[in-house]
């Protein structure tokens, strides 16, 4: 049996590597994949609570969240292959031409 | 869906047909001057719709809420997207790029920050939000051949999907605990007191707050926002600086006029730090700096962080609240001024620059601006003057009525950070409007300058608010008493 | 619309000043002198029957609504003391043209526009008589001088504005507080919303907001005066400014804050200054004492007057705390006198620096030589800044001291000795400038416009110092309407 | 008597001169050439209508006082001050030295400054002075007075730099207006006290509603610093400023600096003894405050026998003159100070006669010897110029108050004065001032005439200034008639007219003889001018050449410091605070760009640091 609250902290601990993996890889690719963690642990607990409430407004935003990351992946990877392109290298870290 | 709630979305059918014959549009035939002018009217015709709505359409639906306020402000944010679809043609003219998408993710964003403008609840706020920033991220790095647009682009990317995950992770936390995602309900079920659910409030609100301030770019969570003002192409920018921040703002003030927030005082707190900490570390960064577009991010972050003092005042049972509801005026008020100011001073960025000018865009490039085009720069000097809210400009009425509400608040730590905040403030603006008055002229910028029938009416249109609003605010007043009350 | 029509021919004389650069060069001083005439026409009625109305409580009193939200008006009035000074500033705005004559030759047309429109400014302030529009004026006043100082100054120029602006800045947002917050305690006992200065005159703050707000305007109007330790802007705006906006400055800018001073601070709040009237006394007087100090010890001569102006207001807050009807008057002749004598000294620096394009007092000297009779004007306005009786400055000083002799007498005492200190830096400028070796060459003396500039100045100060019976009657007008407390 | 004549008159008195000063003052600024004949008549002849003037006033005045009022000055509130001019017999006395003294110097200014290229502004300055010198004696209330008492200073210091491309002489004048002004601060409190406490400021007024307020208090008590006391004091402040006394008589002899006849008329005849003409007008305030009177008999004690003996030493003619006014008016204050108002007014007025006579044949010295100041590279002149010679022997022995001599009634009339306040102690300095004064005097004349012959003087002095020398001449020694007037002007102890030993009024009379006598044997042995080989002595020498090291003692205690506190603070020490502020924002502004790094992940790091701080606090709340 699944309990509520564990579900939560499931998605609390995947958020948080979701989070862990944003904070600490340099490729890019890397970085858009945590993003996705954190857009699935998200969307665990809304079906999760959808599911607790029984009401359907945590399928829905689950559904928008999946379109959400759809697009963000989308954009993403074009920009990737564009930096890519110009600078033969997925490392964020180089991306600071701009400070001050 | 009635016809009501049809009339009450025309403006926003109207825009988001329009992206979407401008796509089909595209797919037939690339025309870049039909596609703006398409863009343009659609826009008008938009805006002359939700201005006849002002105070005429109240609809409350599941998913969105259509008062005085939002019509007001949507048609504020379509005024300032009509205004830069002005600019986008000559701007886009000079790129080699295909230029018609730009268009449309133009209209898109604007759809998704009225979106967001009239949503009351996380689904309907979520969605307009996704709208436009991720319509935003192909604008940022729109420019083909600029490396510094595509890691403007790349930046805002990442960090705007970690804000909405957060936020999204938050609406999750309280959807979870309440069942609701509609936002009043929300509020009004939010603990009064400290109790056992507290502490999950606590964490969605922490979260909530790391997007909001992601959002409009308050301190701590700035620290994107001089890349991208740098980075992206100015039309992106202005968009950027006005329409993303406005819409999210918009919600702020509804949340907190309508909810009891004076009795979180763990909440206020935390956002009276974030305004103060916005006002002091905005005004100080651009203190001394060179490049006119951080500058400028900069100074949005202060000036963000002194609408915070506004939304902060609103409490009931202080002098003037208790008829109305001066602090909510005021937020409005601050917001339309900065608003206009904004536009205005990206506008005319835009047309001096007309894209040919290669980066960076410091101040210098401003030399001497107000002896060889003194119509442009005295429309600057009117803007900067605006920012730094010397009377007579729309600027200080703003400014004017958040000290007002800020007083009558009694936020008196926060005000004295404002007071200091504002003069570190004039400093930069006053940097600014000297260099334009200096007598050297650096001409690389300025060759370039062609006026056109669009840049006057620029000009003048920018002056006429900037200091028609300044010096006749009552008119302007008074439609947001009404419409607020 | 008398006073809003003498607004409107300073602020529309600066437009048409500007656009006729286009014309010639010359035209837009033309236009200056010409609006500046024009505009004494609207007051006639006032200054022909002087006689017949000193016992009204207004000579002036016109208001059209404003911002119906705010229940702001655009309140406009004006009585003696208002009065005295908008002369004051019409005055010593000619001046200001007829020392810029020469001195400015590029952009005309934006130089006259912004000193007209500063000086429309500075009549706004002292004829506002809405809390809301004095505050407009006050800082409309100084984006145009400010203006003046970062273009057509001399070498440290930026930085000289840059902190003039925001010293003032600072006090001004201190003073936009206070407002606030006056107005809001005003509603929330009377529940009226008003900027109206008369309307809120009548309202009797309790004793611990009244001092926060009271503080709130003093700073303001302390730093616009300028006192110890708010003037380190002085010297610099000063020295950097053309000669014509040094007059402006040293004329009627810093008049605005003795003004405020009287007409807000001691008039609203009289009980909340008579409690801090002691400290205030006291940092007058140093104040006084400092400035001269400070100015004995400057190399540049336009900082050395700076720093006296600094001495010379210092006399202007002892009179307006002491709380004695001779007092007050002196502080009101001290704000006149100090006007017409300060601007003088600083348009004969000008004079100076245009002949030899220093201001040093190393490098000049023994100017009698060579151009006597700007020498011969310039030991009359050092002999006038440093109290002989006969000339403005001497009954402002005295009134002043006699007043507050009754009061404070021991800071009285001390205030009293800035009188040696004038002496001593004011023989320093004519000893190091007028007497001794000729160290440079020969120059121009000065022409007829400059003598009759200086001339009209002189004469005015002698006409104070000598009768300045008129002007009492006309402050004391002001003084009999708003008691402040003096017994 | 017609009152609105007498009225007119009076005010004319002042009004010529200042008519004169403001001619020829305007007439150059407005580039009108004015030749000097012109000149001549303009100023000359404003003085000399004055000088009518007031010889009519003196004729047709048979009022113990006259008060027009002309017009009010300044009036707020309670405080009223008038054009008042007040006549008496003190007044008259003083506008008849200033207008009588003053035209003839005026006339002989005419030849003095013949060759001066300045002698339009010389005149409008001399012109001026005696203006406000007549405005200072007519005044009715004390800020009237002190219009006229600074305006003195001012042409003072105008004339003292009148020669303008010296340095030195424009800190000399400097000098002399600081260290006045210093005393007329004094002065200006003592009147900000009077007003305060008797509510006026008119003299007379003043002088009745003191006496009513602050009854003569016994003797017991009088060393009490009561409030009459203080305002004495203040005004005394005042007049020993203007008159050279201790402690602010260092200026006097720098002020030499000034053309000859300047010194003359301002620094001998008039403006000195204006504090004189202070005191005697207040004496009815002056005498409630015993001591106060005690202060001022003290003051001109101390300051005659200081100044005596300086100017025993001294070389330049004019310093020696300079040290005697010193001293003579030291003789006022103690007479002043032992209630003798009359007599003291009575040796103001021989003073000026015999001190401007003397001055003017320096003046016709100088004149004649190409500038030449010091007495040591004159001499053996008696034979070449005679007519210097006779005047300066006049001068010597009125000023030495030989017998007969003008000089000699009024200063046996001070030291009978002092025996019969029995202030004997007062009265042996004042002996031994009149020995040094005699011995001094002499000293000058014989080193000047009988000295050996350095110099050869190249021009006789001219007609015109030997007139006004001869008028002089005459007046010092029959001036000595004091007029009736003056005896009746004071109420004040002149009754007890006690009469003296005949060996006391003898022992007075020989002293100055004696010390006559000792000066010709010293000058035989060619005492004088010897360069003195005892160090001891050498030292006492150099202390007394430079008046007793005053000027060296207030360099080290008030200027030097003054000046170091100055320096020290020449960029102001408060503007570091500003700029202070200004380097802190600096350092804010450099220290919040260095988080904008450009870093992506720092800037995702940021959130999240955010997010949880957040919580943290919320969380421990």
């Amino acid at each position: 049996m699944i309990t509520e609250g564990s579900l939560f902290f499931f998605s609390i601990a995947l958020f948080c590597i979701g989070v862990f993996g944003v904070l600490v890889r340099r490729n890019l690719l890397f970085i858009l994949i945590s993003i996705e963690i954190m857009l699935n642990a998200v969307a665990v607990l809304f079906v999760a609570a959808s599911s607790i409430h029984n009401n359907s407004d945590g399928q829905i935003m689950y559904l928008l969240i999946l379109t959400l990351a759809a697009s963000e992946v989308a954009v993403g990877l074009g920009l990737v292959i564009q930096m890519y392109r110009r600078s033969k290298t997925l490392d964020v870290d180089q991306l600071s031409s701009m400070k001050g | 869906m009635n016809v009501a709630l049809g009339y009450a979305l025309l403006p926003w059918i109207i825009i988001s047909s329009t992206a979407l014959v401008i796509m089909l549009f595209t797919a037939i035939k690339r025309d870049h001057r039909y596609t703006s002018l398409m863009t343009s009217l659609g826009l008008f015709i938009a805006l002359i719709v939700q201005i006849m709505q002002i105070g005429v359409v109240e609809q409350h639906h599941e998913l969105f809420i259509i008062d005085g306020m939002t019509t007001l402000l949507s048609a504020l944010l379509i005024l300032v997207s009509l205004l830069l679809s002005f600019l986008l043609h000559p701007w886009l003219q000079n790129l080699n790029d295909p230029k018609e998408e730009y268009y449309m993710l133009f209209l898109l964003a604007t759809q998704g920050a009225l979106v967001v403008c009239a949503s009351s609840h996380f689904g309907s706020f979520f969605l307009g939000l996704e709208l436009m920033s991720l319509s935003l991220v192909p604008m940022v790095a729109y420019k083909d051949n600029d490396q510094i647009a595509l890691e403007a682009g790349i930046k805002y990317l990442i960090l705007s999907a970690i804000a909405s995950a957060f936020m999204l992770f938050a609406m999750a936390i309280i959807y979870f605990y309440s069942g609701t995602l509609d936002i009043r309900e929300i509020i009004n079920h939010f603990p009064r007191t400290a109790n056992s659910s507290n502490i999950i409030y606590s964490t969605a609100i922490s979260l909530l707050l790391v997007g909001v301030a992601f959002k409009l770019s308050l301190a701590p969570c700035h620290l994107w926002v001089a890349d991208l003002f740098e980075g992206a192409p100015l039309p992106t920018t202005a968009l950027l600086a006005t329409l993303s921040k406005a819409a999210i703002f918009v919600v702020l003030i509804r949340l907190f006029s309508e909810g009891e927030w004076h009795n979180q005082t763990g909440v206020i707190t935390i956002i009276s730090i974030i305004a103060a900490a916005s006002m002091l570390i905005g005004n100080f960064l651009a203190l001394l700096q060179k490049n006119m577009l951080r500058l400028l991010a900069y100074s949005s972050i202060a000036h963000f962080g002194y609408i915070l003092l506004a939304i902060l005042a609103i409490k009931p049972s202080l002098p003037l609240t208790s008829t109305t509801s001066l602090a909510s005026e005021a937020a409005i008020y601050y917001l339309i001024a900065y608003l206009i100011t904004v536009v205005g001073t990206f506008a005319i960025l835009t047309l001096l620059t007309n894209n040919k000018h290669s980066y960076p865009l410091t101040i210098d490039c401003l030399k001497g601006l107000f002896w060889v085009k003194p119509s442009y720069a005295l429309a600057l000097v009117f803007l900067f003057l605006s920012l730094a809210g010397i009377p007579l400009t729309v600027g200080f009425v703003g400014k004017f009525y958040l000290t007002l509400a800020a007083v009558n608040g009694q936020l008196w730590w926060l005000l004295a950070i404002l007071v200091i905040g504002s003069i570190a403030g004039l400093f930069y603006y006053l940097r600014l409007i000297l260099t334009m008055m200096e007598k050297q002229t650096d001409s690389t910028l300025l060759i370039n300058t062609s006026s056109s029938l669009t840049s006057h009416f620029i000009l003048s249109f920018v002056i006429v608010m900037v200091i028609g609003l300044g010096v006749f605010p009552d008119g302007l007043a008074q439609v947001i008493v009404e419409l607020v009350s | 619309m008398i006073l809003m029509n003498l607004i409107l021919i300073l602020l529309v004389g600066g437009i048409a000043a500007w656009l006729c650069e286009s014309i010639s060069t010359n035209a837009p001083k033309w236009v200056a002198v010409f609006s500046l005439i024009v505009a004494l026409y609207p007051l006639r009625t006032v200054l022909f029957n002087l006689d017949a109305i000193t016992s009204d409580a207004w000579l002036i009193n016109e208001s059209i609504p404003w911002i119906s939200r705010f229940n702001i008006s655009f309140h406009l009035a004006i009585d003696g003391l208002s009065l005295l000074l908008v002369l004051l500033t019409l005055t010593m705005g000619m001046v200001a043209v007829l020392a810029a004559w020469k001195e400015i030759k590029q952009r005309t047309g934006f130089f006259y526009f912004n000193l007209l429109w500063s000086l429309a400014g500075v009549v706004g302030v002292f004829c506002a008589l809405d809390l809301f529009l004095f505050f407009v004026f006050w800082e409309v006043m100084l984006v145009p001088i400010y203006l003046l100082i970062a273009i057509w100054g001399y070498e440290n120029r930026r930085y000289a504005a840059m902190k003039f602006f925001l010293f003032t800045q600072a006090g001004g947002l201190l003073m936009l507080l206070s407002i606030c917050a006056f107005v809001l305690l005003h509603y929330q006992q009377s529940g009226e919303l008003t900027f109206n200065y008369l309307d809120l005159l009548q309202h009797k703050l309790s004793d611990q907001s009244a001092f926060w707000v009271m503080l709130g305007f003093f700073i303001a109007f302390a730093i616009k005066l300028p006192i110890v330790p708010f003037h380190n802007w002085l010297p610099d705006a000063h020295t950097q400014a053309p000669t014509a906006v040094s007059v402006i400055l040293a004329a009627v800018l810093l008049k605005t804050g003795g003004y405020g001073l009287i007409r807000f601070v001691l008039t609203i709040f009289p009980e909340a200054s008579y409690d801090i009237a002691p400290y205030v006394m006291a940092i007058a007087g140093f104040s006084v004492i400092y400035g001269a100090l400070m100015a004995f010890s400057q190399q540049d001569l336009k900082r050395l007057v700076a720093y006296s102006s600094v001495s010379h207001m210092g006399f202007v807050l002892l009179g307006c705390y002491a709380f004695t009807v001779q007092a007050w008057q002196g502080a009101v002749m001290q704000m006149l006198a100090h006007g017409i004598s300060t601007s003088a000294l600083f348009a004969l620096v000008g004079a100076i620096q245009y002949r030899y394009h220093t201001r040093s007092l190393k490098e000049l000297g023994g100017l009698w030589q060579t151009i006597p009779k700007l020498s011969a004007v310039g030991i009359f306005f050092v002999i006038a800044s440093l109290g002989m009786p006969g000339l403005g400055n001497f009954v402002a000083e005295f009134l002043v001291l006699i007043g507050s002799f009754t009061t404070y007498p021991k800071l009285t005492v001390v205030a009293t000795s800035g009188l040696i200190l004038a002496a001593i830096y004011s023989l320093v400028i004519a000893q190091k400038t007028f007497f001794g070796p000729l160290k440079l060459g020969n120059a121009i003396d000065l022409d007829n416009r400059e003598v009759l500039m200086m001339s009209s100045m002189a004469v005015l100060l002698i006409w104070m110092g000598l009768h300045p019976q008129p002007l009492i009657d006309l402050a004391q007008q002001t003084l009999n309407n708003f008691p402040l407390g003096v017994q | 008597m017609d009152i609105q004549y007498i009225s007119n008159l009076l005010l004319a008195v002042p009004l010529l001169p200042l008519f004169g000063a403001t001619v020829l003052i305007l007439a150059p600024l407005f580039s009108i050439q004015i030749p000097k004949l012109i000149v001549s008549v303009i100023a000359v002849g404003s003085i000399s209508l004055a000088a009518i003037c007031s010889i009519l006033l003196n004729i047709e005045l048979n009022e113990p006082s006259f008060n027009p009022v002309y017009g009010n000055w300044i009036q707020v509130d309670e405080l009223t001050i008038s054009f008042g001019l007040y006549l008496d017999a003190l007044s008259l006395v003083m506008i008849s030295i200033i207008t009588g003294v003053g035209f003839l110097i005026h006339l002989y200014s005419i030849g003095f400054m013949d060759k001066d290229k300045d002698f339009q502004r010389y005149f409008a300055y001399l012109n001026l002075f005696v203006a406000a010198m007549l405005i200072l004696v007519l005044a009715d209330n004390l800020l009237l007075l002190f219009l006229g008492w600074e305006g003195v200073g001012l042409c003072s210091y105008l004339l003292i730099g009148f020669w303008h491309e010296e340095t030195k002489n424009n800190l000399a004048a400097n000098k002399a207006f600081i260290m006045t002004r210093i005393g007329d601060t004094g002065m200006a409190i003592g009147m900000f006290l009077l007003f305060f406490q008797l509510g006026t400021l008119n003299i007379q007024q003043i002088q009745t509603s003191a006496a009513e307020l602050w009854p003569l208090v016994d003797v017991n008590q009088k060393y009490n610093l009561d409030m009459v006391t203080i305002c004495c004091l203040l005004l005394l402040a005042g007049a020993v400023g203007k008159s050279g006394q201790l402690p602010l008589q260092s200026w006097l002899p720098d002020a030499m600096a000034g053309p000859t006849p300047v010194s003359a008329l301002i620094h001998a005849a008039t403006m000195v003894t204006a504090g004189v003409y202070l005191i005697a007008r207040c004496h009815g305030l002056f005498e409630l405050s015993p001591f106060a009177m005690q202060c001022v008999a003290a003051v001109g004690a101390i300051t005659l026998f200081i100044a005596a003996s300086a100017a025993l030493v001294q070389n330049d003619v004019k310093r020696i003159l300079a040290y005697s006014t010193i001293s003579q008016i030291g003789y006022m204050f103690l007479a002043l100070g032992a209630g003798a108002f009359s007599a003291a007014v009575f040796h103001l007025m021989t003073h000026a006669f015999f001190k401007a006579l003397l001055f003017l044949s320096a003046g016709a010295l100088i004149y004649s010897m190409h500038h030449e100041h010091n007495i040591f590279r004159m001499g053996g002149l008696a034979k070449k110029l005679p007519v210097v010679w006779l005047c300066f022997f006049i001068g010597c022995a009125a000023l030495a108050s030989l017998p007969l001599m003008s000089g000699f009634w009024s200063k046996e009339l001070i030291l009978g004065k002092l025996l019969d306040q029995h202030m004997y102690g007062y009265w042996l300095i004042a002996i031994a001032g009149a020995f040094i004064t005699a011995f001094y005097s002499f000293r000058l004349f014989f080193v000047i005439f009988y000295g050996e012959t350095k110099k050869e003087p190249d021009s006789q002095p001219s007609r015109i200034m030997v007139i006004p020398l001869s008028i002089l001449g005459f007046l010092a020694i029959f001036g000595g008639i004091q007029p009736q007037g003056l005896i009746d002007m004071f109420s004040s102890p002149d009754s007890g007219q006690a009469s003296h030993s005949i060996a006391i009024v003898a022992f007075t009379i020989l002293v100055p003889i004696c010390a006559v006598v000792f000066s010709f044997f010293q000058f035989k042995k060619g005492v004088f001018g010897r360069i003195i080989q005892s160090s001891v002595l050498n030292q006492i020498h150099r202390f007394l050449l430079s008046g007793w090291a005053f000027d060296w003692f207030y360099q080290k205690i008030f200027i030097d410091p003054f000046i170091e506190l100055t320096r020290m603070n020449k960029s102001d020490v408060i503007d570091l605070f500003y700029k202070t502020i200004i380097g802190a924002s600096r350092m804010l502004h450099n220290f919040l760009s260095q988080f904008q790094n450009g870093q992506l992940r720092w800037y995702s790091t940021s959130l999240v640091l955010f997010s949880v701080i957040s919580l943290t606090f919320l969380l421990s709340r």
